[in-house]
């Protein structure tokens, strides 16, 4: 439809990425991805609620509220790593100008808001009974609020501008400069040797915890991961669908069905 | 390129002037924030001073966020904007004129009136002049930052608290750094550290936030 | 110089017009022509700068005007529908800011022969916050005074609240401007009669 | 300037900018940015008086008692070099125990205890099963865990 | 992990409300975004011509 | 004559939505101000305790102000409120119509979500009621003179910050009466006088201001 | 029915005008004609109730009308160099904003004609913020097509911005409106033939 954007052109090169990059070809794409990402999902869930909650021992410290751990976890994990994508979808968007990448970075937000919120939530309920407090002011956990209120700015902008283009060009330059507090939560806990832990898991040491426990924790962030794509690609294509309102195809597919 | 800089100054710092009292209201609004809180709580000396450095950066922040608004609103409102847009001289040349004239219009005044408010305080000697410093290094950040936050927000209805929406959260390891300084110093500890962080912050924003707020506008237009 | 390829405009679902092509030589003059809404504006931004097209592009002696940036913007003169005035200065120090935007010096003497020409010199000193409608627009227009060096004027409506005085004025600027090789874009819904046999003329509907 | 020197220009500009701030950053983890002191820096005088800060340590095996009044506890935090006596009048946390990680908030008397608002237990980042720790701990110490 | 009884499971070992605090709420959260998924995408559907 | 008040009253809360998120923005600027300061003041359980009430009622209080900006002030710019002056609904009621629309946008939200806030900071029981409808009473009145405020300040240049300097001062006694009422009671003493003083000031503005705001807007234009 | 006595209006230490008398019975029009600066829009604004003239009176069917207050702008329509179109609301919705505030109900129908009749049916639902410059001004003069029973009409350059159709549809509603008995007082820099007798003419300079 337009001569100026990159995916235009794409066909006719024959790059198979960057036709998948056009809204309309990407829509049903993602309509045959998200069953299987969903079903991955359950699977993922369910296998590792199972292993949480049966098959995972006991924590010789913490007793049985060590079990927060397995949503704990994996919620923080998908809080940060959503906004990099995010943020990532929306440089994209910015410097290329394909219509595809800031739908993107619109459909993420809410997923990784949500994320976040969970993150801070179950951090909090599990605060009490360890520490005991439900909050502190420590480096960690007011980072990570932090970005729950970036990914809040960045919803509150793009729905407060109300041309589509223009919302998610300024929601990504906010992106963008958000993506400081990343690395900012991620370390904190080794620049300020606070309250909060620091890591079980990491690339440079075998993981300081029990095989069992540790498979949970992965089941369940793998269960994460499936349903931020699923979620993420199911928004994606409403706001596709509301975007081309008037475009043929979307036009034709009401006709059609 | 340094003199187109100095008149894209001269012209904000003009305006603010010609807007009779600004620089004045923003000193009168600081000093009524860094008054009300005392109210609000009840006056121990003992808990007041605790409270200081606190309470004068939350004071200088809402004040410099108050003052944002008018950052581009007014040029956008009247045309002007357009006008710098499409203007010979660089638009990122302009964005920087126009921080620096914020800065010199909200937070430069509120730096040298504060070690006066923190002696209401009763803070200690040296803690008053960390005062001073941090708000010397940290207002600059705030102006800076701000600046993205008005392009961003520009010609969005809500403005002002959409504005202070996507602001406050990156003003917050300003604060923390700002105030916990002075609070540091106040009981007797070196501030260098925290200072050295607000420079550090200083030096991040000054690099991304002319190039972001640049981007900001010229997508406000689009 | 100034060519436009195949423009194509969106606003919102509703596609503006598309397939606009022009080419403007010097002394050359392009009417814009429409009814409300049918997209003048639109397009005398995109040819400005301003925002950019849904197709097409826009060359400035052969480059894009995106790449020019700076470049281009020195050689435009652009008045929209806002004035860019301030309310706080005067006719005066508006006119001195617009050109120091320009990336030009004024001396005070040039300016007030400028406001003398546009017939405001009995009211150069006061906020223009007090002028009246057309005194405003006045302001704004005072720049084509002082713009014979900018080789490209668009003028988005400079005839409106402007008195009979006034729009002869300007309309005598742009014929000048036209006879020492200048181009103009310009859009009016008044019939207005410029001089010059250099005039295209596109009409959107 | 040309439009490539003053890109050149910038890029310096900013890559100079970002490793001031690197090198500022690095300098400010050199010290100590938040009010938490370990034992032998409170020792070595450089914990604030009448403030109020966090001591951080380990609660050293077999101080923990309760004082007559049945509300206050008394125990002493170490970091194996030197050791604060804490007094604290409040509900432990679950994972308060002997020999593990402790965070108190509070003020440091002229008496030399330190009296604190708040405690709060630090964990480290290890996972597994008591039976598992039992073998870790025989393995290493080779005497019997206490619990 | 053998539980033994429901009630045992449900208890946590003491820390029910705050593992089940935390898991419900999660729970809570996704069926929210969930129904406001469906909902949206119910409504961007285009609409059927006849 | 009610039902122009209705409608009157029905456009301002419409034009409210319409600027989307409207209202929950400013309630997550009446959390983040909320949230701000522990971080600037450091955090101590009892400290924050003490602070509470004063900090709650500060925040409540900068939210009311910032969007009294555009009580008027929008309407002033694009034309609507001349025609408001020359209406045929007498001037008062339309005055009194804005008012109420702002409260329920404003005064309204925050005191719901007061409670949920106080209990972040260990809030007890009683003080939390105490606390919601000081909040109940006292927000109405921050409407009321707010309105008086941004009256006067129309067409002001430095508007924002010289509406912050007139309103403010006023703001103070309820300040006072709201924070010292919940903190009276969070120390087991009662709350009833400071709240009947608050419901006086009520009473009070309830008169004053619409008139004075009258009176203000059409000097505005004289 | 309208009758000004001897009117003056200073702004700042400038007299614009003084010894501005007139008088208005149904079915006249009043034209104020003067260059820009000259005092038109002072003295509509005098005329409207919205300031207050530094000498001279206003009266209406013989009351003065500052004691009149609503009971005059009930008779009243004016629109004056600001369009009051609110940019969040539709052009429907700003059209039943303003009956409303003019004190009278209006159902979706009329509104439609209205709109219909002024050349917005189609962005009858578009946020205004979109319009065009010619398509905000018809917004405001969308009220026209429904004040037949105001018979006062002040109308402060309406044309400005409208392209030739609307503005042959504007001067139709004033005719009409002539023509049915009331009332109207018009500036404008333009030519336009209203088709009345009753027309008095006040040059301001
Ligand atoms: C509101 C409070 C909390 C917040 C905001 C929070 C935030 C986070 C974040 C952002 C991460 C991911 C960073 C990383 O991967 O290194 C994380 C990881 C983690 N958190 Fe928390 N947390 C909170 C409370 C807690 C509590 C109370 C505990 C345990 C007692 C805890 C245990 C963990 C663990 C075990 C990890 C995984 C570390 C790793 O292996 O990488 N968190 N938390
Ligand atoms: N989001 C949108 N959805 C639909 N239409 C839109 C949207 N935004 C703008 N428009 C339409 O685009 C057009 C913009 O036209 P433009 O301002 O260029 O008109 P113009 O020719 O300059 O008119 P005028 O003579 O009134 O100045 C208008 O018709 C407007 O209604
Ligand atoms: N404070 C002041 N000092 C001096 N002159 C002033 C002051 N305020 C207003 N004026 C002058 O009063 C006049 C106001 O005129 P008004 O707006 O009524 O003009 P108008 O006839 O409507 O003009 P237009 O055709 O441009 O709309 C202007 O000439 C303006 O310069
Ligand atoms: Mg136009
Ligand atoms: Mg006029």
């Amino acid at each position: 439809m337009k001569a100026t954007t990159l995916e235009a052109h794409a066909d006719g090169r024959g790059n198979a990425l960057l036709r998948f990059a056009a809204p309309q070809a990407f829509f049903p794409l993602a309509g045959k991805m998200i069953p299987w990402f969903a079903a991955l999902a359950v699977v993922f869930a369910v296998g590792g609620l199972y292993v949480s909650f049966f098959v995972a021992p006991t924590d010789f410290q913490q007793g049985e509220s060590y079990r927060v751990i397995f949503i704990h976890v994996p919620a923080a994990w998908m809080s940060m790593f959503l906004y990099v994508v995010m943020a990532a979808w929306a440089a994209f968007g910015l410097i290329l100008n394909t219509r595809l990448s800031g739908m993107m970075a619109s459909a993420i937000a809410p997923t990784g808001a949500l994320f976040t919120f969970i993150a801070l939530w179950t951090g909090a309920l599990w605060g009490k009974p360890t520490w005991g407090t439900w909050w502190v002011w420590d480096a960690r956990l007011t980072s990570e609020l932090i970005l729950l209120f970036l990914y809040l700015g960045f919803i509150a902008l793009t729905t407060a501008i109300d041309d589509p283009r223009r919302a998610e060009r300024a929601g990504a330059v906010l992106a963008i400069v958000g993506v400081i507090n990343v690395p900012i939560i991620y370390f904190s806990v080794k620049w300020w040797n606070t309250l909060h832990q620091g890591a079980s898991v990491s690339l440079t040491k075998a993981p300081s915890m029990a095989a069992t426990m540790l498979a949970g924790m992965f089941l369940m962030a793998l269960a994460a991961w499936m349903y931020s794509f699923a979620a993420a690609l199911w928004r994606v294509r409403s706001i596709i669908l509301e975007r081309e309102r008037d475009a043929l195809w979307v036009r034709e597919r009401g006709g059609g069905a | 390129m340094l003199r187109a800089l100095r008149s894209i100054v001269a012209r904000d710092l003009r305006l603010s002037l010609r807007r009779r009292g600004d620089v004045l209201n923003h000193l009168v609004f600081f000093v009524i924030v860094v008054t009300l809180f005392p109210l609000g709580v009840g006056p121990e000396p003992n808990l007041m001073r605790i409270m200081a450095p606190g309470i004068v950066w939350v004071a200088a922040l809402l004040a410099a966020m108050l003052s944002l608004q008018r950052l581009f609103a007014s040029d956008y409102a009247d045309g002007t904007l357009e006008q710098m847009l499409i203007s010979a001289q660089p638009l990122g040349l302009i964005v920087v004129g126009k921080i620096v004239a914020h800065w010199l219009m909200s937070g430069l005044p509120l730096t040298l009136l504060a070690p006066v408010l923190g002696l209401q305080f009763d803070l200690p000697q040296q803690a008053l002049g960390v005062l001073t410093l941090s708000l010397l290094i940290g207002t600059p950040v705030l102006s800076l930052i701000g600046a993205v936050g008005a392009a961003l927000t520009l010609g969005v209805r809500g403005e002002g608290v959409l504005l202070a929406l996507l602001v406050l959260p990156l003003y917050i390891p300003v604060l923390i750094f700002g105030a916990g300084g002075v609070a540091a110093m106040a009981n007797g500890l070196g501030a260098g550290p925290h200072l050295s962080l607000l420079g550090a912050f200083l030096a991040i924003s000054c690099v991304v936030a002319p190039w972001a707020a640049c981007v900001a506008l010229r997508v406000a237009y689009d | 110089m100034l060519e436009a390829r195949d423009l194509a405009c969106e606003r919102g679902d509703v596609r503006l017009f598309a397939g606009v092509s022009f080419a403007l030589a010097a002394g050359e003059l392009l009417l814009v022509q429409g009814p409300n809404g049918s997209g003048k504006t639109s397009l005398l931004r995109l040819v400005a700068g301003l925002s950019r097209p849904a197709a097409g592009d826009i060359r400035w002696t052969g480059e894009d005007i995106r790449k020019l940036r700076e470049n281009y913007a020195r050689e435009l003169l652009f008045v929209g529908h806002a004035n860019a005035v301030k309310d706080e200065f005067s006719a005066d120090e508006n006119l001195a800011v617009a050109r120091e935007l320009a990336g030009r010096k004024s001396t005070p003497l040039e300016r007030a022969d400028a406001l003398e020409r546009i017939g405001l010199a009995a009211r150069a000193r006061l906020p223009a916050r007090y002028l009246s409608q057309g005194q405003k627009r006045r302001v704004a227009l005072a720049r084509l005074c002082l713009a014979a060096d900018t080789p490209l004027w668009i003028l988005d409506e400079p005839f409106a609240a402007l008195d009979a005085r006034a729009l002869a004025t300007v309309v005598a600027l742009v014929d000048e401007h036209l006879a020492r090789g200048g181009m103009a874009i310009l859009t009016t819904h008044q019939e207005v009669a410029i001089a010059t046999r250099l005039r295209h003329v596109i009409a959107l509907d | 300037m040309k439009p490539r020197h003053r890109r050149l220009a910038l890029v310096v500009a900013g890559v100079a900018a970002l490793g001031i701030a690197a090198a500022l950053v690095l300098n400010a983890f050199q010290s100590n940015l938040v009010f938490f002191f370990s034992p032998s820096q409170v020792a070595a005088k450089e914990a604030p008086v009448n403030r109020t800060f966090r001591l951080g340590g380990m609660v050293e095996k077999g101080s923990m008692k309760r004082l007559p009044d049945g509300l206050t506890v008394q125990f002493v935090v170490t970091d194996t070099a030197k050791t604060i006596p804490v007094q604290y009048k409040g509900i432990l946390p679950d994972l308060f125990r002997e020999g593990k990680g402790v965070i108190a908030q509070g003020k440091l008397e002229l008496d030399g205890v330190f009296r604190a608002q708040e405690v709060l237990a630090k964990h480290d980042e290890n996972y597994m099963p008591p039976e598992a720790a039992d073998a870790i701990a025989k393995a290493q110490k080779g005497e019997l865990p206490k619990k | 992990m053998n539980w033994g009884s429901l009630e045992n499971f449900l208890a946590m070992g003491g820390y029910g409300l705050y593992v089940w605090g935390s898991y419900g709420v999660t729970l809570l959260c996704i069926a929210v975004e969930l129904w406001a998924l469906a909902r949206r995408s119910r409504r961007a559907q285009p609409e059927q011509r006849a």
